[in-house]
């Protein structure tokens, strides 16, 4: 009866995040949605020639898919904090670093996990060449872990503030500009026919630096956020 | 267990909190030991759940003095923590605060201890308010914690309930542990209650 | 040197000797900005190649430089007050941010003032003009999450968070922006490489520099100033202050 | 001085207007960041002598009904 080891605590709170991700399947949805309207936008906006629409591909997917996360990443604390949850996390006898992990790890898994999988539907109506569609899904599913552990710096330091949904994007969207370049420069090179691996270790370098530090950060931000 | 026995559970020296230039309370030093029940009193606004959040380890600034925590502790607050889309049970097995791991059958007994027979495996959204409470009051049936930390836990918790969470208290203190409960009313249990009071220009 | 820091951490002498600091350093910062901008401006010849137009490098460099190092005022700031929970740390982070947001923007501006006759267009996406850019919305996050929060207590460990976020990333942000610029960059125009700068052009522009450091003390102490009456409105101290007016 | 005359300043060969505009620009601000915060720190003052003098009337007159 003595207190739970930490892997097993934090494989029961990922599992806690997962079962409630999916005990609300339009929540989970609505991102995907997300990113399939904001990619219909593009040649409307742009006009349809494919080849204007396969030169923008690269870049237009990886800005969608980086709002569609930081979009969801505002609510990754949130519903927490408001039951009280979020008290009851701070004080468990396990380190709040992992804890947290958990979470971001959820988070992960639910918005940019599933999509780096739809990616390649997209990428397929912006004309990208199929040739850059692995790449694609490669560097969205290193990236997209990035921006969640980001992401989830600016939700941990907002989830106290009732209007934290703009604040959000204003704190986090500029920490997002190294994903963005090197993920979307990775799609261009899988384009270009050049050699794609080193931007993707790029981008697991920064998910090695991410999963050391941004907890730490979201930690530090959650106990601010319960005290203010 | 003879009250005062050992070290302090908790030892709370020198609080001082000032909110909004009103002095809450000042210079509040106490030693909670094993089998002692303590209750926290004041008017609304006086300050109690704020000293609950401080003892517990919430509120790290904003604060003076020192409070040193020498034992796992319980802290009920205001919200009851159930999530609305998991069952009860499913509530108390991945509980956030990673006090314990229990088995199915510790926890159905503690539903049906608190009046949950029945409601283990419906959504908790579809329960009560007063239902919520009791799920999160599951928990002391559950959990080893030696310092309980109860911020009003009486809110919207029927007589009888009141009743059974009186004796979970007195049966814990006799059972050597240690008590703090924020009420307004008064309780009814067969130990001795230490007082707390807030507010007037400080405890007394 | 511990009751030094202690005394730091005192709201009312750090008010004193901020006050008697500001009484010359102010005066002196004005004088300095003056010099150098009638040195920079009348005094100096034009560059060979810019003509007159170069003449901004006497307000874009410093307020360049002085807003970077800025942010590392204020995240060692607010490391400070993370760690030893010392409040002034607190009051100088918070003060820092706007003061470094707008030398920002006085960077940007003039930087794309230079633009015009230089290069022919107001905005490039060079990689030092977007790295200020990124620079200046950072600054703005930490003033927009400052006046976010109602608990300026709480504000300040927030933006102290957020602001040594932004100094791990700053590295980051610099290099990949150089590195997406040179992936980028059209072959025709150049602006990265540095000519040697000649003495007569080189003394008044350090002068700035370091008029410009002074000009940020100064805005620090001020804004410090400010912050601590109003979080002390209720003490002792500042009441007073406030019956014997200054 | 490197100008002969002051139309030659002001002109500067034609870049005047960007040379003239940033250093305007920059004056402003600097002023604004100058002045702003002890604008606000007067401000402050006043407000806490108004509240003193609120005070202390009212204790004088509970004193005086007294």
């Amino acid at each position: 009866m003595s207190a739970p080891s930490t892997t097993r605590f934090c494989l029961r709170l990922l599992r806690r995040q997962l079962v409630l991700a999916v005990r609300r399947p339009a929540e989970m949805g609505n991102p995907l949605l997300f990113f399939a309207m904001v990619v219909a936008l593009f040649p409307l906006g742009l006009g349809p020639a494919p080849e204007a629409l396969a030169g923008f591909a690269p870049g237009v997917l990886w800005i969608v898919a980086l709002l569609a996360s930081l979009l969801t990443s505002d609510n990754v604390f949130r519903g927490d904090f408001d039951d009280g949850s979020l008290e009851q996390l701070l004080l468990a006898p396990q380190p709040l670093y992992l804890g947290v992990l958990a979470y971001i790890g959820a988070h992960w898994l639910v918005s940019g996990l599933l999509l780096s999988l739809v990616s390649p539907l997209f990428a397929l109506m912006l004309n990208l060449p199929a040739a850059a569609i692995p790449a694609l899904v490669c560097s969205l599913l290193l990236g997209s872990a990035v921006l969640s552990l980001v992401g989830c710096i600016g939700a941990s330091l907002t989830v106290g503030l009732r209007r934290g949904g703009m604040l959000i994007s204003l704190l986090v969207l500029p920490l997002y500009v190294p994903v963005l370049i090197f993920g979307s420069a990775a799609v261009q090179a899988a384009v270009d026919g050049l050699p794609v691996a080193p931007y993707l270790a790029i981008l697991g370098a920064m998910v090695s630096l991410g999963i050391a530090l941004a907890p730490l950060a979201v930690a530090a931000g959650l106990r601010i956020s319960i005290d203010a | 267990m003879p009250s005062g026995a050992g070290a302090p559970l908790l030892a709370a020296s020198d609080l001082c909190l000032v909110r909004g230039g009103r002095e809450l309370f000042r210079d509040l030093s106490f030693d909670i030991h094993r089998g002692q029940l303590w209750q926290v009193e004041g008017a609304n606004g006086a300050g109690k759940t704020s000293l609950m959040r401080i003892l517990a380890g919430l509120s790290r600034y904003g604060f003076d003095g020192r409070v040193q925590r020498r034992a796992p502790l319980l802290y009920l607050g205001h919200h009851s923590a159930v999530k609305g889309l998991l069952t009860p049970r499913e509530n108390l097995a991945w509980h956030v605060s990673g006090a314990g791991d229990w088995s199915d059958a510790d926890i159905d007994d503690a539903l049906a201890r608190v009046g949950l027979c029945g409601y283990e495996d419906v959504a908790s959204h579809t329960l009560s308010a007063g239902q919520h409470r009791r799920v999160n009051l599951a928990r002391l049936y559950l959990c080893r914690a030696p310092l309980w930390l109860l911020d009003e836990p009486f809110t919207a918790i029927d007589r009888g309930g009141v009743g059974e969470l009186e004796a979970v208290m007195t049966a814990h203190v006799a059972g050597g542990g240690a008590v703090v409960v924020t009420s307004h009313q008064a309780l009814q249990v067969d130990c001795e209650v230490r007082s707390l009071r807030l507010g007037a220009g400080g405890a007394q | 040197m511990w009751s030094f820091l202690h005394k730091l951490g005192s709201p009312p002498w750090l008010y004193a000797i901020s006050g008697s600091i500001l009484r010359w350093l102010l005066p002196l910062t004005l004088l300095a900005l003056a010099a150098g901008v009638v040195w920079g401006l009348l005094f100096t010849p034009p560059d060979f190649r810019q003509g007159n137009s170069y003449r901004i490098i006497y307000i874009h460099v410093p307020a360049a430089v002085v807003a970077l190092a800025g942010y590392y005022v204020m995240a060692t700031a607010g490391a400070i007050s993370l760690i030893w929970r010392m409040k002034m740390a607190d009051v100088a982070m918070k003060a820092a941010a706007p003061v470094g947001a707008a030398l920002t923007f006085a960077a940007l501006f003039t930087g794309a003032v230079w633009g015009k006759p230089t290069w022919g267009t107001y905005w490039v996406w060079d990689a030092r003009i977007t790295s200020m850019l990124l620079l200046l919305f950072l600054y703005l996050g930490v003033v927009v999450l400052y006046e976010a929060y109602e608990n300026k207590e709480a504000a300040g460990k927030a933006c102290a968070v957020l602001s040594l976020v932004g100094t791990v990333n700053i590295p980051i942000i610099y290099k990949s922006v150089d590195w997406w610029y040179s992936l980028h960059q059209p072959a025709s125009i150049k602006f990265t490489g540095d000519s040697t700068i000649d003495p007569s052009m080189l003394y008044p522009l350090l002068l700035m520099i370091c008029a410009f450091y002074a000009l940020f003390t100064c805005c620090l102490l001020l804004n410090m100033r400010a912050e601590l009456l109003q979080r002390e409105a209720r003490t002792g101290w500042v009441r007073k202050l406030a019956r014997g007016g200054e | 001085m490197y100008f002969d005359s002051v139309e030659a300043m002001l002109a500067m060969e034609g870049h005047g207007v960007f040379v003239w505009s940033a250093y305007v620009v920059t004056a402003v601000v600097i002023a604004l960041i100058l002045l702003l915060p002890l604008r606000r720190q007067r401000r402050l003052l006043r407000e806490l002598a108004a509240d003193e003098r609120r005070a202390r009337a009212v204790a004088a007159n509970a004193r005086g009904s007294s």
